[in-house]
This record gives structure tokens, sequence and C-alpha cells, in this order.
């Protein structure tokens, strides 16, 4: 779809937890102006992944590109600094503070280094809006959201569905290049996430890349233009979104293997299972 | 040789006695999540419980031994956690942390009743007289038996852990908490099994160490910062990494103490207290290579109600008020009271301190004083004439120090700062503030600020000058808080991670705040103006400023307020009440003075699960009142009960000004919620709706029936203890009640369970019911029967 | 493949359940009843409490001794504390004590209301001819698979929030029905 | 005896502030095996978690044998008989096998009966006695969990996402001794994202999506309706 030089590019990336291989050799490749969907099932690494990108887990091997830029030596906030935002798959929303002050941290954090690097994209704000004031931006965003009249409400008090969309405000009063959003319509009823659907089309078409993880798989079909699918930690298919709904892996992945001879000896084997026709634990 | 040979025996012997402690630190730890910084506490306890049981009671050394480390403290330490720290599970680091300390501070108070620091308790070492010879050093056996026991302890606890179904589910409750549950073990059986472990453990080491060692309180007590040091070393989890950690500590001290003249200086800093500062050189060493924390997503915590930020303007008018308010009552005070309500207008500047680290960041100190300390010290040296600039150079010198300090510990979780604080007041104790060339005679003299035409040299006008800079710097927090960087410390205490994310530089901010707190504790001690002893400056004077802080309310600057009033207020009650018995006291023969002394450990412990404090949520009580009919009738009936109860003299005059303080501040704020129905959301259940009642009015009649005019002889302390009293009933009543001001604004409304009927009913429900009404299930099914249609089977 | 347990037979099965019921039924489940008991008790303590106390306080005044400080500490922390604990604890322990009485026959009341109703629909819907409707005298339908077990009737969530009577624990009529 | 030995009634629960189940039904009735299946993020995990007494629930009801047990501790519920393997792997992967087998004992059975029928259901685990648990292969680790639901004669066992990172083919065998558990006469709750493995299994499957339990019933006539709840269309 879009074509050239990625925002974000995710190689050979791989997260390994004592024993357990979490994320195993994930590339991705996410472009400015298009929404990325990464699904797959429980635990296939998703949120481990996100970790990695933006610094939360220091990955075992691989790296992650931001413009070409190598962001693996950048702690979290640095990370953040370049471009990288993000939400959570259990909000980490600053319960205390009020709809707007957690917009403006997002805000003014940005503010204090955003000299340091070339204007950011906006979002939210409109294109008229690269001088307003703190207040008059974090109005906007908030009014954008549709939050206004909550906006002196301590997000603590807010159900699920406004405070995730507090977390996406405050990310994007932040101006990221790539922003990943990590099951942000969990805890929406369907008008909202169909209107979270085509809030999220409006901050592709200014420029944004999104890579989104989403168990509401009929969101991520209806917005996504490219799609990668992970189980046991590995990218099984990736690509248009029609093409992916029919591959037999996803299905297989969503919904649980039939017998394939191949597959089935050597993941036994590596399981460490011995296969016997009949009976495998005589041993009585 | 022979001097290397006795000072690696000495240094082992210790090493042992830091072993068992730093394990039984190290078993609580990882089974409970607690890190209980009281755990010397439990060991100095069971030293002098041992001290009691086999010198004063004769009992044998022997059945000594065995009942207090196998019996009393295993016991003491389950009784702990199932009483204190179960209640605490889930809470902020903040909070836990509190609470161990103050259950520390508390026991080091009892401690002093119970045996008077004033009498020498001789504990003659194990084994007395008896010898080895070794190389040619004769090495007695109770240095062996310490290296013995060690090694015991540290078989025990292997094969206790891999042998024992019970060590074994201690191992699991921190693998997989719930999953041992779902397995059919009790956490909750294991926590008190861990705890009184840790206990035994800690007596143990306490046992040991007042046999090689003086008995004193004080000194085993904090014992426990060098246990933390060794526990450090393996990452406070880790049973070989702490006796590792022990071996290089009990050495290195040893040999300090060994090969190191104590005449030789550094400076002005004499290196007689090198072994004293080790564990502290230590645990910075360590915390320096430890990497650094992940960040955690979503730590559980306790959900807490936001605090309302107070506006500009109503800072500006109470700072003024505070100002006006002081310099009235100062004006008319006698010399004596004068001189106590300045002492505590200066701790309320201290505690000011943590409002920003504590309140706005969640983070914690221990060594409030320390930072107060090194800013008298740098006045006393620099600022001859009260010179302005002396003080705002001992300010920066603080804040530098304070950053220094913070900066390893603070790439790791809050637990790591409060060790390194408690370690640093440790050593500066023995670097700074016990160095005759610094602190000569142990007093340190501050000289009073001199601005111009005005100097301080007065005790009312310090009192003016110190509420002056408390409004101030009040006022510069509230503004703070209200701005950027303030609203980056609320975001960072509600969630570090999702700031790490939107690039904030954790580190660099809580270095800021840890800065700008001991910052303001050195403008205490460098305005304070008066003479300080070193002692003041030590952990044991630290830790009451953290917790009071955090019982007065450390989210607010009214708290901080509160909190330093008590400070003052605690010392100054203890010196004026009177030093025998009065009334029922009489027959226990404590003098109130002494009760007084463990009180405020006890009040740490049992309002530390309400970190945010009184003050915001009296405030919103007002409002309440007016909202809730029975609130305002038991008001006006409380009221005109108090005043008919004086006019026909029940109640002695003083007496009525008490109770009618302690009513007004404590019990109307409250009422609404006491007497309001109980809603679906409201977390506060009946019990402690009850127990919060029962608690007010007997705080209010108990005020009623104190003989205040012959407790105390002046009028000035009285006013004060009143007032202290009467926070503090509402803070205990909150603290009892665990409400939140929402519940509070909540409009009342009308109960649809007046008898408790709050969920569907059921078959079973019916049928209890109906035995609690005395039929039988028999008769039960007979009506059911009754009630069917004719000709329904069951 | 064998069960693991290969003399696993349908008895012992039902066996396995029938304990399992009855270790169920065993459990002592600390409803909202408990904090109550537990309150129930600490107001018979106070009162207990109260009384010695303000006896305690009596005997001291009576015997007198010492200064008039003494005097008035006794009378105020002996006899008047005493006596506000024992008129609190009594207000407890009488306050949980109805309480509970009341529950229990509220409990039955609705109990029956709702039974009673339940039999009134079903025989109006029945005389409609609602072929869905249980025939009143006809056994009810047996459950399918998945249907809610066969309980008696159960009463809904909470009748919605009736504004409640005044404030002592209603000794008014009982709620006819629900 | 046709009383449900589980029932969950109108169950609603959350964390903090978050309802994940807003009003959940189900019925386990005695020697059955139920199969909850649904997407990720549906709920039935914290379904699971209210029946067996890890989350307490906001509203409703869990009956287990037809008493409500709100309230009650997971731990006296797991001694009574109602056996929860959670999900991701219900063992402790930092304590060995033995010990892990050890900790199984806690609800009383003794120790030399949990070894006997976890070696000899899988000879792999006797071999690895010794081995620190989270070092075993995820099929291994699946199996020592399991073999607590074995050994311990539950009366009800509950299972998370069984095959939740595992090989199809090992799925399958775990799934294969789920049957002789259920025909054993345990009943059983199997929590499934990977749908088709376990309705060959199941003598009832139910639907939840977004919370709600949204369909009930035999498996072949559920199946149709699975698609559409997993991939959304």
């Amino acid at each position: 779809m879009t074509a050239g030089e990625p925002v974000l590019r995710v190689e050979g990336l791989s997260v390994r937890f004592g024993g357990h291989l979490a994320v195993s050799d994930v590339s991705l490749d996410v472009h400015a102006g298009s929404i990325s969907g990464l699904i797959g099932p429980n635990g296939a690494g998703k949120t481990t992944t996100f970790n990695a990108i933006c610094g939360v887990t220091p990955p075992t091997s691989g790296r992650v590109l931001l413009e070409g830029q190598d962001l693996s030596r950048a702690s979290t906030h640095q990370r953040a600094r370049r471009g990288v935002g993000r939400t959570f798959q259990r909000l980490e929303v600053f319960s205390s503070l009020s709809v707007a002050d957690n917009v403006r941290v997002g805000l003014e954090i940005r503010r204090g280094w955003s000299r340091r690097r070339r204007p950011a994209p906006q979002f939210l704000t409109g294109p008229d809006a690269f001088d307003l004031d703190a207040d008059a931006e974090v109005d906007l965003i908030v009014d954008r959201l549709g939050l206004t009249e909550l906006a002196d409400v301590p997000v603590g008090a807010l159900p699920t569905g406004s405070a995730r969309k507090v977390e996406l405000g405050r990310a994007l009063a932040a101006r990221p290049r790539v922003l990943l959003l990590d099951e942000p319509a969990s805890g929406l009823d369907d008008r909202e996430t169909d209107e979270f659907g085509v809030l999220l089309g409006e901050l592709a078409a200014a420029g944004l890349g999104v890579l989104l993880v989403e168990h509401d798989v009929a969101l991520v079909m209806r917005v996504c233009s490219e799609l990668s699918v992970l189980n046991f930690g590995q990218v099984i298919a990736s690509g248009p979104p029609a093409e992916v709904q029919s591959n037999h892996a996803v299905l297989d992945a969503y919904l649980g293997g039939r017998d394939d001879a191949a597959t089935v000896a050597v993941t036994a084997a590596e399981a460490g299972v011995a296969i016997h026709p009949g009976e495998p634990g005589a041993g009585r | 040789m022979d001097k290397f040979l006795t000072f690696t025996i000495a240094g082992l012997s210790s090493a042992a006695i830091y072993a068992i402690a730093a394990s039984g630190l190290v078993v609580t730890y990882t089974t409970s999540g607690i890190f209980n910084f009281a755990h010397g506490a439990f060991g100095m306890l069971a030293a002098f419980t041992y001290w009691q049981v086999n010198q004063a009671w004769g009992v044998p050394t022997i059945p000594a031994v065995i009942i207090v480390v196998f019996v009393a403290a295993p016991l003491f330490g389950a009784v702990v956690e199932r009483v204190i720290m179960r209640g605490i599970e889930g809470a902020s680091e903040v909070v836990k942390i509190v609470v161990t300390v103050s259950l520390m501070v508390a026991l080091l108070g009892l401690a002093q009743v119970i045996w008077p620091p004033d009498v020498a308790r001789p504990v003659p070492p194990f084994f007395e007289g008896r010898f080895v010879e070794f190389v040619g050093v004769r090495v007695p056996w109770s240095r062996l038996l310490a290296l013995v026991v060690a090694a015991l302890v540290a078989v025990g606890l292997r094969l206790l852990f891999t042998r024992t179904r019970l060590g074994i589910a201690m191992r699991a409750v921190v693998d997989d908490r719930s999953l041992l549950q779902l397995n059919g073990g009790r956490p909750g059986r294991t926590a008190m099994l861990s705890w009184g472990l840790g206990a035994a453990l800690a007596a143990v080491s306490g046992v040991l160490y007042s046999t090689e060692q003086t008995l004193s309180a004080v000194t085993l007590t904090l014992l426990v910062v060098n246990t933390y040091a060794v526990a450090v070393v393996g990452r406070l989890r880790s049973l070989p990494g702490a006796f590792l950690g022990a071996v290089i500590l009990g050495l290195a001290q040893s040999y300090v103490t060994g090969y190191i003249n104590p005449e030789l200086t550094v400076g002005p800093i004499a290196l007689g207290n090198l072994a004293a500062a080790l564990p502290a050189i230590m645990l910075f060493t360590v915390l320096l290579l430890q990497p650094e924390a992940r960040l955690r997503s979503h730590s559980v915590v306790r959900p807490r109600s936001p605090q309302p930020v107070p506006s500009q303007r109503t800072a500006l008018l109470g700072g003024v008020a505070l100002v006006v308010v002081l310099a009235a009552l100062g004006s008319l005070m006698a010399p004596a009271d004068l001189i106590l309500v300045t002492k505590g207008a200066g701790f309320a500047l201290i505690t000011l301190s943590l409002v920003p680290l504590t309140g706005y960041a969640g983070q914690i100190s221990l060594a409030q004083m320390t930072f107060t300390g090194i800013g008298a010290v740098a006045m006393a040296a620099w600022g001859a004439g009260g010179s302005p600039l002396a003080v705002a150079a001992s300010i920066a010198v603080c804040a530098v120090i304070g950053a220094v300090v913070a900066l390893p510990a603070l790439r790791l979780s809050g637990i790591y700062l409060a060790l390194a604080t408690a370690a640093f007041a440790l050593f500066c104790t023995a670097m700074i503030f016990n160095q005759q060339q610094i602190v000569s005679g142990g007093t340190v003299q501050v000289p009073p600020l001199s601005i111009g035409p005005f100097t301080a040299d007065t005790d009312f006008r310090q009192l003016v000058l110190l509420a002056v800079v408390f409004a101030v710097v009040g006022n510069l927090l509230v503004w703070l808080r209200r701005n950027a960087w303030g609203r980056r410390l609320a975001a960072m205490k509600d969630s570090p991670v999702a700031c790490a994310t939107l690039g904030l530089n954790l580190t660099s901010t809580k270095v800021g705040v840890f800065a700008l707190s001991a910052a303001i504790a050195g403008a205490g001690g460098a305005l304070a103006g008066r003479s300080f002893t070193a002692d003041s400056f030590s952990l044991p004077a630290s830790l009451p400023v953290t917790m009071l802080a955090v019982v007065g309310g450390i989210g607010s600057i009214a708290g901080a307020f509160i909190g330093g009033l008590l400070l003052g207020a605690i010392p100054i009650a203890s010196t004026v009440f009177a030093a025998n018995a009065i009334g029922v006291f009489r027959f226990v023969s404590i003098p109130v003075r002494d009760v007084l002394a463990f009180t405020p450990g006890m009040m740490g412990i049992s309002l530390g699960r309400e970190p945010d404090g009184a003050a915001p949520q009296i405030a919103v009580g007002y409002r309440a009142v007016g909202r809730s009919v029975p609130a305002l009738v038991v008001s006006v009936v409380g009221a005109v009960t108090l005043w008919l109860a004086t006019r026909f003299g029940l109640v002695a005059r003083w007496s009525f000004v008490a109770a009618l303080l302690v009513f007004v501040v404590a019990a109307v704020p409250l009422l609404p919620l006491v007497l309001s129905p109980r809603t679906p959301e409201d977390t506060a259940e009946p019990p402690r709706r009850t127990a919060c009642g029962l608690w007010l009015l007997v705080a209010t009649v108990a005020a009623a029936f104190i003989p205040w005019v012959d407790l105390v002889a002046s009028n000035g302390v009285r006013i004060v203890l009143i007032v202290v009293l009467a926070a503090l009933s509402a803070r205990v009543a909150i603290g009892v009640l665990g409400v939140t001001p929402e519940q509070l604004r909540r409009p009342v409304a009308p109960s649809p369970d007046l008898v408790g009927v709050d969920r569907p009913l059921l078959r079973t429900d019916a049928l209890e019911a109906t035995r609690g009404l005395g039929l039988s299930e028999d008769e039960f099914e007979a009506e059911v029967d009754a009630l069917r249609p004719v000709g329904v089977e069951r | 493949m064998t069960a693991p347990q290969s003399g696993a037979t349908t008895p012992t099965d039902d066996d396995r359940i029938a304990r399992f019921r009855s270790d169920i039924d065993d459990l002592r489940i600390a409803g909202s009843g408990a904090g109550e008991q537990r309150l129930l008790v600490v107001g018979a303590v106070l009162m207990a409490v109260g009384v010695v106390l303000a006896v305690f306080g009596a005997i001291m005044v009576g015997l007198n001794g010492g200064s008039d400080a003494d005097q008035r500490a006794y009378m105020a922390q002996g006899s008047l504390l005493g006596l506000t604990l024992a008129v609190v604890g009594a207000a407890l322990f009488v306050r949980y004590s109805t309480s509970r009485f009341l529950r229990f026959w509220l409990i039955r009341s609705t109990y029956e209301g709702r039974a009673n109703a339940d039999r009134v629909v079903e025989s109006i819907r029945w005389a409609a001819g609602d072929p869905d409707a249980p025939e009143p005298a006809a056994p009810p339908a047996p459950a399918p698979a998945v249907a809610p077990a066969p309980v008696v009737p159960m009463v809904p969530p909470v009748p919605p929030a009736p504004p409640a009577p005044p404030a002592p624990p209603v000794v008014g009529g009982p709620p006819t029905g629900v | 005896m046709t009383e449900p030995l589980l029932e969950l009634r109108g169950v609603r629960a959350g964390y903090g502030s978050i309802e994940v189940l807003h009003g959940v039904d189900l019925v386990v009735p005695p020697s059955a095996v139920v199969a909850l299946l649904g997407p990720n993020g549906a709920g039935k995990t914290t379904t699971l978690s209210v029946a067996c007494g890890l989350v307490q629930p906001t509203a409703g009801a869990v009956l287990v044998a037809g008493r409500n047990v709100v309230g009650v501790a997971p731990e006296v519920l797991a001694q009574r008989g109602l056996v929860t393997i959670p999900e991701g792997r219900g063992i402790f992967p930092n304590l060995t096998v033995r010990e892990n087998l050890q900790m199984a004992t806690l609800a009383g059975t003794p120790l030399s009966q949990v070894e006997e029928v976890a070696f000899g259901r899988f000879p792999r685990l006797a071999e690895r006695r010794t081995q620190v648990a989270g070092t075993l292969s995820g099929g291994e680790q699946q199996m020592l969990a399991l073999a607590r639901g074995l050994a311990v004669d539950p009366a009800v066992l509950m299972l998370d996402e069984l095959s939740m990172g595992l090989a199809p083919l090992v799925v399958e065998e775990l799934y294969g001794i789920v049957a002789q558990i259920a025909r054993s006469g345990t009943s059983i709750l199997v929590v499934e994202q990977f749908a088709r493995t376990v309705l060959g299994v199941a003598d009832v499957a139910a639907i939840m999506v977004n919370g709600v339990v949204r369909r009930v019933g035999p498996p072949d006539e559920v199946e149709a309706e699975l698609s559409s709840a997993y991939l959304g269309g």
C-alpha cells in the first residue's frame, strides 16, 4: 500500500524470559499514514513485542529502527522523544489527575524536549495548530476525543472506555511518529468502537503510523491496511487483511490446529513428547 | 599474623550474626513482600526478653533460649503478621515502609518503657571463660558458637526450603500466590509462619549480639541497618548472597577496627568511626553496581482517591492566616510555651520537606533530620552573624548532597531509596555529627538569621520567621504542584511506565524532587536559630519525622503542619506530663510520659494505611454535614450535651474545651459517613463504621474526662495538647474507617437494605433463615410444598 | 487409553460427587453475617467491660484515698467511661441481635411472597393458553443440560431501592410480596 | 441429583473500575464437560477466576453444589475438590517437578499417590523429577499441571487454556487425558481459545463474547458460530 521507507521497522526481534522465548525473530514494518494490525491468540507475544519496541523490556536480539535510525541502544524515554508513542493493554492512566491534566502532562513533557527534534506532525489539533498555547492545544485534543464535559474529572473515576480515550489523547499530545495501540477498543461499546475506527483513519490520514493490537478482529479487518499474525511469538502470516483472513494457518492459530503429519512430527519432537499410536502411559 | 587471625575470627563471628539476621530479613521479604524495617527491633526485643528470662528471673540458659527463640519470638512474629502486616498487603510501598518503620519506633519505645535504659543489663556470653587454642590464638567458645549457629541456620533453611512441604509452599507463594491457593495451600498461614521464622532468626541474632556487646535498645535496633547492607548483596532475595554480604561486612569491619588508627584524620573527619560507617559505604557501593530496575507496568496498588489541589489563592490566604495566628498566639504566650511552639514550627518546616517527595512523587526518605543536620552544621560553620547568603549556601549544599545520595537508589525501586537514606543517616552520624572537629561538645549552635534590620534573635521573632518561611515554602509547593513539574510528579506516582513512554526521564525527575526535599529539610536546620544536640540528627530521630508526616497527611501542606505539630508536641507532652502515674495508669505503674514514648509508633502503625492524611477528609466532611439531617441533629445534640454536662458540673472547664474541640474537629466531619445508610459502592463496611463511631464517642468522652488541670501546668501547653488530641482523634477515626473524600461527597441516599439483604436470595438462604427461625428443614420443605400448586411433585 | 484410576467405576464417582456435595454443605460460609456476629460479641464484651469499669471506679471513689485529682480521674476513667461503654455495648448488642432476627423474618416473608407470585403468574399464563406455560398441575419441564437447576423459585436481585423506611430497622408491617 | 455442581448466575466482575464480566450465566452439570469458548479478551479467564474464588464478583452468585460460595477462599474450595489449573501452565516455575507435585498434596492427597499417578501417566516427568519446572518444555509443563488434576481426584476440574503455546499434537494428547478424566465422572469446565481442539471432548459448548455468554448448546450446533465470534465476519 504505502510505498517507501517505513516509519517503524522491527527486524528479527526476539525476547527471552528465562527459558521461555516469548518473541522469536519478529519483523514488522509500519508505514507513515497507514494502520498495521498485529493479531494473534493470547500469549502469542503481542504485548511483549510492544514492550520491546518501546524499550520497556530489553530484547534479546534484533533491532528497532525509527525512520531509519537505530533505537536499540536508546532508553524508554529517549525512544519516546524520538517519536514512539503507545497505549497500554491494562490502563496506565494518571488516575489522580483530571482528563485535561493527563493530556497536558503528555504535552508538557513533549514541549520540554521538542526543540531538540524536528517538528512533529500534529494530530487531532488540525493544520493551523502549530503555535497554539498549551491550554488551547489541550482543549482541542480533549474536545476532539469528545471528553470536553469530563475534562475536569479525575481519570480514576471514569469508565474504561473514556479512560482509554484519555490514554490515546495523552499519547497523541506527545506527537509521536508511530503509535502503538495495545487493545485500545476493549471496554468500548459498539458505537464507540465504530467512532474509534473513524478516528484511527483520520490519524493515519494525518500521517501517523499506527501499529494496532486488537481483539476486535472486525475492527482490525476494517481499518488495517496490513496485518501480521503472531503465534508462539512468531509471525505466521502477514499481508493485506483479506488475504490473511482466508489463510489456513491463521484459522488454525485461532481455532486450534488440524492434523498435519509434517508439523505434528516436528512440533511433537520439539515438545519432547513421545508419539505412541496407541496407549502412551501404560505404566501401571 | 596472630593479629590478622584474631581479627579474622572476630570478623567471621560478627559476620555469622549478620548472616543470621539477614537471612531472617530475606525470608520475610521474599515470602511476604514486606520489607521488615523493624527486624532489628524484633531482635532487640528478643535480647531484652532473654535478659529478663535468664538474668532477672533466673531461668537456666538452655530453657531460656528455647523460650525466647523457639516460643516467644515466633509467636510475636506471627501475631505481627496477622494483626498488622496482613492489612497492608497490596498497599503502596510507602505505606508498607511507614508501617514497618512505625513498628520499629513503637517497639523501641516499648522496650524503653519496660526496660528503662538507665540500668545496666549485662548478659554473660555463652560458655563464659572457655577458649579454644587455634594457631596460637585464643578463641572464646561463644565466637565459635556464633559460627556454628550460622552454619546450622544455613543448613536448616536449605533443608526447610527444599525438603519440607511447608518450606516449599513458602517458595511457592513467591512463585505464584494464587496458584498455591488453587492447590489448596493457605498463603495467609504461610505468611504467618514466615514472619514467625523471620522473628526467630532475628531473636537468634539479637541474643548472640547482646552477649558480645552491651545490651542497648537503640544499638540493637540499628543493627538492622548493617543487616540491610548485607541483604542488599543478595538483592534482598537471595540467601547465599546475604551470607556472602555478611562475610564481606564482618571482615571489613573487623579489619578496619584492627588496622586503621582511630587517630587518623581526613580533613576534619577522624577515621575512628569508619567501622560504623562501613555498612552505609557497602550499601551504596552495592547499589551502584545493581543494574537498573525494570519498569513494571501496572504495579497493583490499592486505588486511592485523588486529592484536590488547593488553589493558589487558598494557599496564600492560608499562609497569611498561619503567620497571623502564630504571631498572635506567640505574643500572648509565656516564654516557656513559646520555646516549645517555636520548636514545633521548626519541625513543621521539616515535615513539609516530605510533601513534594512523598506526597507528590510517592518516594520516601528516612533521613530528613540528617539533611536538617547538614543544614544546621553548614549554617553554624559559615553563618556567623546570620548572613542570608550562608543560609542559601547551606540549603544548596543539602540539595546537592540529596541528589548524590538519591541517585544510586532512585534507579531501583522505592524500598532501596528507604534503605539508602537510612544508611546515609547512619553514615552521617558516624562521620559528621559524631566528629569533635565538626560538632564540638555534641551540640550545634545555629546562629539566628539576620536580614537587614531584622534579626531573629528572640523566640517570638524566630517563631514569626519560621511561620513566614513555612507559608512561603508551602505556597511555593502549591504553585509547583499546580504547574508542569508538579503534574509530572503526580503522573509519575500514578504510572511511571506511562511517563517513560511519553518521554519523561524518570531518574532525573526523581533526583530533582529528592534534592528539593533535602533542601527544604536543610532550610529547617539552617533557619532554626537554636542549638541542636547531635542526637537529634540521628536515624532514630529521623524516623518519626517520616512517620508523623504521613500521619498528619502527606499529600497536603496542612497535613505537614499537623505532622510537625505532632512531632513537636509529643516530646513536649512527655516532658510536661507528670512523671507519676495518674488514675488507672497507677495500677500498672506506668507513668503517662512512658505511655507517650511509644504512642507515635502505634499511631504510625494504625494510620499508615491512609497515606493521604486527615486534612482533606476533614475539609470535605464539613460540607457533607449540611446535607445530612441525622448528622446535623447529632452535632447539635452532642454539643448541647457537652455544654449541659459542663453547666451541671460533670465536666471541668478545660475538659469542656477539649471535648468540644475533639467533637468539632474529629466527630462532626465524619458523622455523615458514620450515619449514612450503606450504598453499594461504599467500601467502608458496617463494622468499620461502627468501630469508627465508637472511637469518636470514646475520644470525645475521654477528652471530657481527662483532668487536664491536674495533668498539665501551663495554659499554652494545654492548648497545644488539646489541638493535637483533636487532630489525632480525627486521624485515627479516618484510619479506622478507611474513607475517601468521594464517599463524603456523595449525597446521602436512602438504603435499600436496612436489614442487610444485599444479594439475591437463594434456596440456601431460605434454608438458613429457616434454621435461624428455629424451624427444621422438614418443616421448611413442608411449607415450600404447601406453597406449590396442588399436584406438583418435587 | 485407560483411565488413570483403572478401578474407577461409576458408583465410586457418584460417591465422589456425593462426598463433594456434603463437603460443600459443611462449609461455613462467612457471609455478611460474620462481621455482625463479631459486633454482636463486641457489644456483649463492651457491656461487660463497662460494668466492670463502672463498679471498679465506684469502689475506688468510695474507698477514696489519694488526692482530689485521683478521685476525679477515677470517676472519669472508671464510672463515666465505664457507663458509656456499657450503654454503647448494649446498643450494639440490641442493634445486631434484632437485625438478625428481622432479616430472617424478611427473607422468609419475601421468599413466600415470591413463590406465591410465581404460582399466580403461572396459573394465569396457563389459563391464558400460553403453550410454553407449564400446566400448574404438571411437574416442571425437565431441565435441559444447561438450564438453571430446578431450584425452588428465587427472589430476584434486591428489590430496586424502595425509598427506605426511616432509620430504626423496620418494625412496621411486613412487605407483602415483592 | 441433577443439581449442577457449579453454576454462575448473573456474575459481574472486573478489575478495579474495569468491568470484564457483564452478567455471566453458566452451568456445569455433574459428570459433564463444558467448554467455554471465545476470542481473547472475552472474559473467559475472569469467569474461571470468579468460579474458583480468586476474583470476587461484584454482583451475582457462584453456586457450588447448590451453595453460594461467594466470599469463600479459593484454597478452601480447592481442598474440597474444586480443582483449577490456571492459564499459562499451572505450575510453580522455580520449583522442581517433585516439589511441584508436593504442592499438589496440599489438598490432602498423599505424595505417594500423587507421584504414582503423575509418573505413571507421564513417565517423562519421572525422568525429570529433580529438574526445575520452568525449564521443562511447554508440553511437559502442562503435563505436570495436569498431573495434579489427575491425582487429587477432583469433583470439578477447571482448565484454562490448556493448549496455550503448545503444538497441536501435544494439545490433542492432553485433551485425550481430559476426556479420560471426564469419563471417570469428574465435571469439567474447559476454557479454550482454540475451539476445535475441545469440541470433540465437550458435551456442552458455550461461546463467550464481550463479557457475556452469547450462545450455549451442543458442540456441533455451536461450531458454526465460532468463526464469526472469533474473526468477526
